[in-house]
């Protein structure tokens, strides 16, 4: 097996998974919580991007030197995919920030213990 | 970080390197994702729609739909914080 | 009219874009045209169920390209049914939700029916797409539209909210991560391409991770047991007119996605033989219908035990789909629809006693059944079919369930069928003898408390009779339509 | 907190810059079919176009040129550009979204995916712009 650089990136993309995974569901603080959800959507993006390279390729933009050579442009589709998956992961961190700002404004917290309290002091 | 949410991460982790083995290798040429569908949007791309960026026409006409999709999903964030964050009462 | 498929969401999410531009001139603009728009989708959702009951399934290549190159849109025995199902209880609900929001959010009356039509239109098109990116999208945007609508409830609804949207953001997240899975190993995104080419890497392990990966997600997405931590809050603390449009569909649309999996792209073989997860769906949703039941007797406040009572309820279905044999898929079928609306039914109750009473403690509902007689008519309906009481549509669904449990040798699922029948009629009698059994008091419930407007009653009895209805016709619905989904796995 | 800094440097670098950057989103929008860009990332410059006024001028003075009710028009606009983009060819025989049944005249089918492509863009542009604004009005919206 020659694929130590296939097996080192994919390692440090399932790394970097954990690790938004633990901001989400470990941290207490629920702005760490949106860090951890973007963390965790970034290697993703990485995850299919680096499916898409080839050694020797160039991007996938038509060039006469190459035509229409399906082997010397990396994989276009998942870029498209990606390009979509950015946009949804910024339309929820917009809506999380939203909540977080109506949350902070109530109560005056993002800290899950304070907060919790808070919330059964006043109902 | 409590025993659960230690046992979700590595349970989760084991999950992606136990998956690596299989997962073909994308600098091989019989790798399906370079095998299956790209080499057509790669080659009937420019003939097709005259457009030199194969992303721009698989994500503007091929896939034409899942951008329709995505542009309707900023603006329902957008509508959503008009909705979760008014904006009246700034004025003083 | 081979535009049916993909007319049903698209109608759906026109009708979004004009409220927004609409909407800003006159309020009550916004609630016809999402009134409109729901209607018309559902015409085209009931006359493309009959294209496909007479003709057999439409398919749809958007943009004129071809699958696997294009997207592609299918409407077959399953997926016309559901958008029937969702179109109807949603466009019921739409009618229903006037009066309520002017009570309750009175300033956010625009926007709330702008993204309640993108809620819809997100459901439809998971049903209708026959592309696994394509149906990310789509989650997308009922999910985030399903977020923002429930924020803005009681005081303690963004926290609800916010906890929704990070479980839901874990969802959509693994989600894509297992169609990445998908696409690597197989090159292909639409569903039919993938399951034609899966059988040659049934051994892969990345097909593993990513069929594991997609169940934990639309499991999340499902609230099925142990994952359905963000329900109880995020239903008990929405307005109740959201409550109404999101719990009676969003969670089966979800359960939709597993069927889908399930029969088209995995196939039952692999998730049979080579690795059984519906088992273990199977046995999750056993706990569940112990877990919600019990749940929903401990609550004192009604619009909560409803909410644990959807997570028992939902378990049903996942029962019926980790049974994986013809009686139990149907049952689960069955049971989508009649709890889509019993569910609908018994939400739209609560959202009528907080209309005229402004609570909703169990304790505190004594004597309304004199006060409220029609109301409180559909909530007895709705309340003996949950429990399974003939000819309620209830019943049918439990019995094809036990059937399933039967034809499987499980005995232990029919003992939970039954027994849970027994825990739901405890929670729901206790509500029903306060309701009639019990006197009022005078500083309990206003004097005033009626019936409420026609406009929220009237979809309130329809639900009720619909819940009847369907009980007496399921042999049709079975025979003609929930017979041709299970064809596959005879 | 912002929008009172009376400082003629930040003033007039940016009603400097402004004009560049917004050429320079249109260019990105159109540009995308050559090379990267599209309409996700002009729409995304243009917006910022806006932030940086939004930031530098202050509010009052910008909510006149582009008022957060116009925003959203524009979002709006943006996304029934798409969807009739969509809707029309239905009206010409063809299927959802294929560019090569649009009404315009006098093109072969290709050229027509071109220009259909480039109008769709046009739309992402936009709404992108519309909307990355209206987030940007409401999450830096003053309490209530």
């Amino acid at each position: 097996m020659d694929s130590l650089i296939v097996d080192y990136n994919y390692l440090m993309t399932a790394s970097l998974l954990v690790i938004g995974l633990y901001g989400m569901v470990g941290k207490r603080n629920l702005l760490k919580k949106v860090i951890g959800l973007n963390i965790f959507q970034t290697a993703i993006f990485l995850f299919f991007i680096q499916g898409a390279t080839k050694p020797g390729a160039t991007v996938p933009v038509w060039d006469v030197r190459i035509s229409g050579e399906a082997a010397g442009y990396i994989n276009p589709l998942p870029h498209v995919l990606i390009l979509t998956a950015i946009v949804v992961s910024v339309a929820t961190t917009g809506v999380a920030l939203a909540l977080l700002m109506t949350i902070y404004r109530r109560y005056r917290t993002l800290e899950e213990g304070t907060l919790l309290e808070r919330m059964k002091q006043s109902p | 970080m409590n025993w659960i949410t230690g046992t979700v991460l590595a349970l989760f982790f084991g999950l992606l390197v136990y998956a690596e083995s299989d997962l073909p290798d994308s600098r091989e040429a019989s790798a399906p994702a370079r095998t299956h569908i790209v080499p057509r949007y790669v080659e009937q791309s420019y003939p097709e729609t005259h457009t030199p960026n194969i992303v721009t026409s698989v994500l503007a006409d091929y896939r034409g739909y899942d951008t329709l999709g995505e542009t309707v999903v900023i603006l329902t964030a957008g509508i959503a914080v008009i909705l979760i964050l008014p904006r009246s009462g700034r004025r003083q | 009219m081979s535009h049916l498929p993909v007319l049903i969401p698209v109608t759906l999410l026109f009708s979004a874009f004009i409220i927004l531009l609409g909407g800003f001139l006159k309020r009550d603009l916004a609630f016809m045209i999402a009134l409109i728009g729901g209607s018309l989708s559902f015409v085209f959702s009931a006359l493309g169920l009959w294209a496909v009951i007479s003709g057999g399934g439409l398919r749809y290549h958007l943009g004129g390209w071809v699958p696997p190159v294009g997207i592609e849109y299918a409407l077959d025995a399953l997926s016309a049914f559901m958008s029937t199902v969702v179109t109807l209880v949603g466009t019921l609900v739409l009618l229903y939700s006037r009066r309520s929001i002017l009570q309750e959010v009175p300033e956010r009356f625009v926007p709330m029916y702008a993204l309640a039509m993108l809620l819809l239109a997100g459901l439809t098109g998971i049903i209708v797409t026959a592309d696994l990116f394509n149906l990310f999208v789509f989650l997308e945007i009922a999910s985030l539209s399903a977020y923002a609508l429930m924020a803005v409830g009681d005081e303690r609804a963004p926290v609800a909210s916010f906890r929704y949207l990070i479980l839901g953001s874990i969802a959509g997240s693994f989600y894509v991560l297992g169609v990445g899975f998908l696409y690597f190993s197989t090159g292909s995104l639409n569903m039919a391409d993938v399951a034609q080419r899966l059988p040659n890497l049934y051994g892969s392990r990345a097909i593993v991770a990513a069929a594991t990966l997609i169940f934990i997600a639309l499991g999340l997405k499902m609230a099925l047991f142990p994952l359905h931590l963000w329900l109880p809050d995020a239903y008990s603390y929405a307005p109740s007119a959201v409550t109404g449009l999101i719990a009676p569909i969003m969670t089966k649309v979800a359960a939709y996605a597993v069927i889908r999996m399930f029969l088209t792209v995995f196939q039952p073989h692999y998730l049979l033989d080579v690795l059984p997860l519906m088992p273990v769906i199977g046995w999750f949703a056993a706990a569940g219908i112990f877990y919600g039941s019990i749940m929903a007797i401990a609550q004192t406040d009604f619009r909560r035990m409803l909410a644990y009572s959807s997570i028992s309820q939902i378990a049903y279905i996942g029962l019926g789909i980790g049974l994986a044999n013809p009686m139990g898929l149907i049952g689960a079928l069955l049971h989508i629809l009649n709890h889509a609306f019993m569910k609908a039914c018994l939400f739209l109750v609560a959202g009528n006693i907080r209309f005229r009473t402004g609570q909703w403690e169990v304790s505190r509902l004594a004597g309304l059944g004199r006060k409220m007689p029609w109301t409180m008519a559909a909530f007895t309906v709705s309340a003996l079919s949950m429990i399974g009481i003939p000819p309620a549509a209830g019943f049918f669904s439990k019995w094809y369930l036990l059937l399933g449990s039967v034809d499987a040798g499980n005995w232990i699922f029919v003992a939970t069928i039954l027994l849970s029948s027994l825990l739901t009629a405890v929670y729901f009698f206790r509500v029903l003898e306060q309701v009639y059994m019990r006197h009022s008091q005078e500083e309990t419930v206003p004097v005033n408390a009626a019936d409420p407007p026609a406009s929220m009653l009237f979809p309130t009895v329809l639900l009720g009779a619909g819940v009847l209805v369907l009980g007496l016709s399921n042999n049709l619905i079975v025979s003609s339509i929930l017979d041709v989904v299970v064809m596959s796995l005879k | 907190m912002r929008g009172s800094l009376e400082n003629v440097v930040v003033e007039g670098v940016s009603r400097f810059l402004v004009p560049f950057i917004q050429i320079f989103a249109l260019y990105v929008i159109t540009h995308g079919h050559y090379g990267p860009g599209g309409g996700f990332q002009g729409g995304v410059i243009l917006a910022a176009s806006i932030m940086l006024l939004r930031l530098s001028l202050g509010e009052e003075y910008e909510h006149r040129r582009f008022s957060p009710t116009l925003a959203t028009v524009v979002a709006a606009v943006g996304i029934l550009i798409y969807a009739v983009a969509g809707l029309l060819p239905l009206a010409w025989g063809g299927n959802f979204l294929d560019y090569a049944y649009l009404p315009i005249p006098g093109l072969s089918a290709a050229e027509l995916r071109y220009h259909g492509i480039l109008i769709v863009e046009t739309g992402v542009g936009l709404v992108v712009w519309g909307t990355l604004v209206i987030l940007f009005d409401h999450l830096m919206g003053s309490e209530p």
